[in-house]
């Protein structure tokens, strides 16, 4: 019911601030009208249960009449504070209505009182809390303390996956490596063609080709690949025209020199026309 | 007062009632509780003590042993700890690390969410009677006293706040039953009084168990409430 | 605050009311060295403390009392500290066990061990294809699951390696041989099902009998392999 008080008010009034103009020297110190209120009460010098609200109420309304009198800026909650207790004040003073709406003005001035008492209360609680002996302020831990070493023992883990995942990971790896490591011990076609084309620069004579390709071979394993690959490389470049190639009878060695260049009106026309 | 040539006689005695050989579990329970930084609860020094000691019997009479010295063992929130005696505090002084002042604003509010937690902001504004600013929420989540707990279950799900153990071992409380003045004000009705926006706290609790009336935190709370102020410092409430 | 000639003549009123009172120069000097950040010189305390009091004798005396106690008052560098009681030093490490995932390195080896056993050092770098790090196979050690079971009859006689019964229950293994043989791992697909013919799985054995070409381990093996380890970690397997 009592609920009606608080709708009543616009909104609750703002903390004060130090200095802050727009509030007057006379409020300054109040935390808002509930504030000055409870210190209003205080004056009355009576148990806040059983303090006068009326009496409250108009030592509310000369405090604020006063500070406008002397045109003392005050904030406005504290003059809808004002005006409701004016209006608080003429319900206790008047009859009440036979069909009142809401609370009455006893239960209004009840629920005001009781607002007070709790505001007082909790502030006695504070002072008594804040009074307390406080750490670091008026006892104290141990300064110095001493660090209690951890000696971590770690417990490993692991699944049966990681450990089978792990072992197959390994062994394909040296699988392919080594698959690898063959392809490498291949006499590419172009390797052996590169090699012909510096070693033919050098023959303007017959060499022998086998004679030629000892210089590359070191490992023997490696001879059959590299006599195949440099044997279709050089054909390859008889047909290109870049070398000659000769042999005496199967079997027998090869031989290979650098094309001699062919006579000049042979290659004109074939330019022009090309 | 007496003197120290006194004294040592009353120690010798005691020396002979006692003899030099201290129960070896007071002495582990000493040495474990002098060491730590943190108040250690029975589990833990349990944990760290021979088996088939009696930790809560060796604790009270290590209690008892240090009570009339210098340094006092104390409990908190049910972990216990050694500090220097309250009466010493004019001692002390020296190692004071200038301990932050709160503003009368911040006092209240801290008061009211130690009787009447859980509670919100509103519920807080409304026994003040001001609009509190969030300046003074800041300063006292920055002490670490108070701390966001949950949501309320009402339109909008304002936060709730509680108090925290570093709380309990600011203001030395074992409990939040240690509360000055909760016996009274338990039994003026000021806090079963039904406010007027009609919330009941009849006890307060820093149980972490949510009330009924209590949602959980959600991922981001905390970060929202100890988000940087964003408000414009009002200077409201100086300090 | 009470002056401490007030403080004094309260004392020594307690004093003969209860006698285990103590004088109020310990319960000062007590606390001033249990707050304190840092060992404290008599001459600083003397400064702290009130004036008149003997600061050596009662030293002495707080030194006395606290002798038979689990911390005891003591002086390093004529300063003046609380510190943990010597015989009880073993209380102040905390062993702890965490469980830690084994990397990635320990694993490889270890499955090579595991399925090539007896296996040396340098065989198992031969299949791997990297250089082991003493530090992995330290921590394989470690864990129980590997164990040095002889020395291969090669020149310089290295150590072969095998598994200990704590793999199998580690891996939940009845016998080593439960462990997944060349079809069993295409068929879980963890091996490639077009491997090069002649590509073979061994059939693992823990066997402990050593092995032809193994000699017994000698006395001092043991100690040699599970020594601190002394190579700088080669970072070879990122762990």
């Amino acid at each position: 019911m009592t609920a009606e008080i608080l709708s009543f008010e616009t909104g609750r009034p703002a903390e004060l601030a130090d200095g802050e103009p727009a509030l007057v020297v006379d409020v300054e110190g109040y935390e808002g009208p509930l504030d000055l209120l409870l210190a209003l009460a205080r004056q009355q010098k009576v148990d806040l249960a059983k303090i006068s609200i009326l009496a409250l109420a108009d030592q509310y309304l000369q405090f604020i009449e006063a500070a406008r009198k002397i045109r003392l800026e005050l904030a406005a909650d504290y003059l809808v504070m004002a005006a409701w207790l004016a209006f608080l004040k003429s319900r206790l003073l008047l009859p009440e209505p036979p069909t009142a709406e809401g609370p009455s003005a006893e239960q209004m001035a009840t629920a005001l009182a009781n607002r007070l008492r709790c505001l007082e209360a909790i502030r006695e609680a504070s002072n008594r809390l804040m009074n307390r002996p406080q750490l670091q302020r008026d006892i104290f831990p141990r300064g110095f303390p001493e660090t209690i070493a951890e000696i971590r023992h770690p417990r490993y883990t692991a699944t049966l996956y990681d450990l089978l995942a792990a072992y197959a990971v390994q062994r394909q790896q040296t699988v392919l490596a080594s698959v690898h490591l063959a392809k490498r011990t291949v006499w590419s076609l172009a390797e052996a063609r590169a090699s012909l084309e510096r070693m033919v620069g050098l023959a303007e004579d017959w060499s022998r080709l086998d004679e030629y390709l000892l210089h590359y071979v070191v490992d023997p394993s490696q001879k059959a690949t590299v006599f195949a690959s440099s044997f279709a490389a050089a054909l390859e470049l008889v047909r290109e025209g870049e070398v000659e190639l000769h042999q005496q009878e199967p079997f027998a060695p090869l031989f290979f020199r650098k094309r001699p260049p062919l006579p000049a009106p042979d290659t004109m026309p074939t330019g022009d026309a090309g | 007062m007496a003197s120290l040539a006194e004294k040592r006689m009353v120690d010798a005695e005691q020396a002979d009632n006692n003899p030099r050989t201290r129960p070896e579990e007071l002495r582990l329970l000493e040495a474990l509780l002098f060491a730590s930084t943190e108040p250690l609860d029975q589990a833990t020094l349990a944990k760290r003590m021979p088996d088939g000691v009696d930790i809560k019997a060796a604790l009270t009479q290590l209690q008892e042993d240090y009570a009339p010295r210098g340094v006092n063992l104390v409990r908190i929130a049910n972990k216990w700890t050694f500090r220097t005696a309250g009466d010493l505090s004019w001692l002390m002084t020296r190692e004071s690390t200038e301990t932050r002042r709160l503003s009368r604003a911040a006092t209240e509010m801290l008061a009211i969410i130690a009787y009447h937690q859980p509670v919100t902001r509103a519920e807080i504004e409304e026994i003040r009677g001001v609009v509190t600013s969030k300046g003074t929420l800041d300063v006292l989540l920055e002490t670490g006293w108070i701390r966001p707990r949950g949501r309320r279950k009402t339109p909008g799900r304002p936060l709730t706040f509680g108090t925290t153990e570093a709380f309990l071992s600011q203001f030395s409380l074992e409990a939040l039953s240690d509360l000055p003045g909760l016996e009274e004000l338990k039994g003026t009705g000021l806090l079963d009084t039904r406010l007027p926006t009609g919330f009941t706290v009849p006890t307060p609790s820093d149980d972490p168990t949510l009330r009924e009336d209590e949602d959980p935190l959600e991922a981001g709370d905390l970060e929202l409430v100890l988000a940087p102020r964003v408000e414009p410092e009002t200077g409201s409430e100086g300090e």
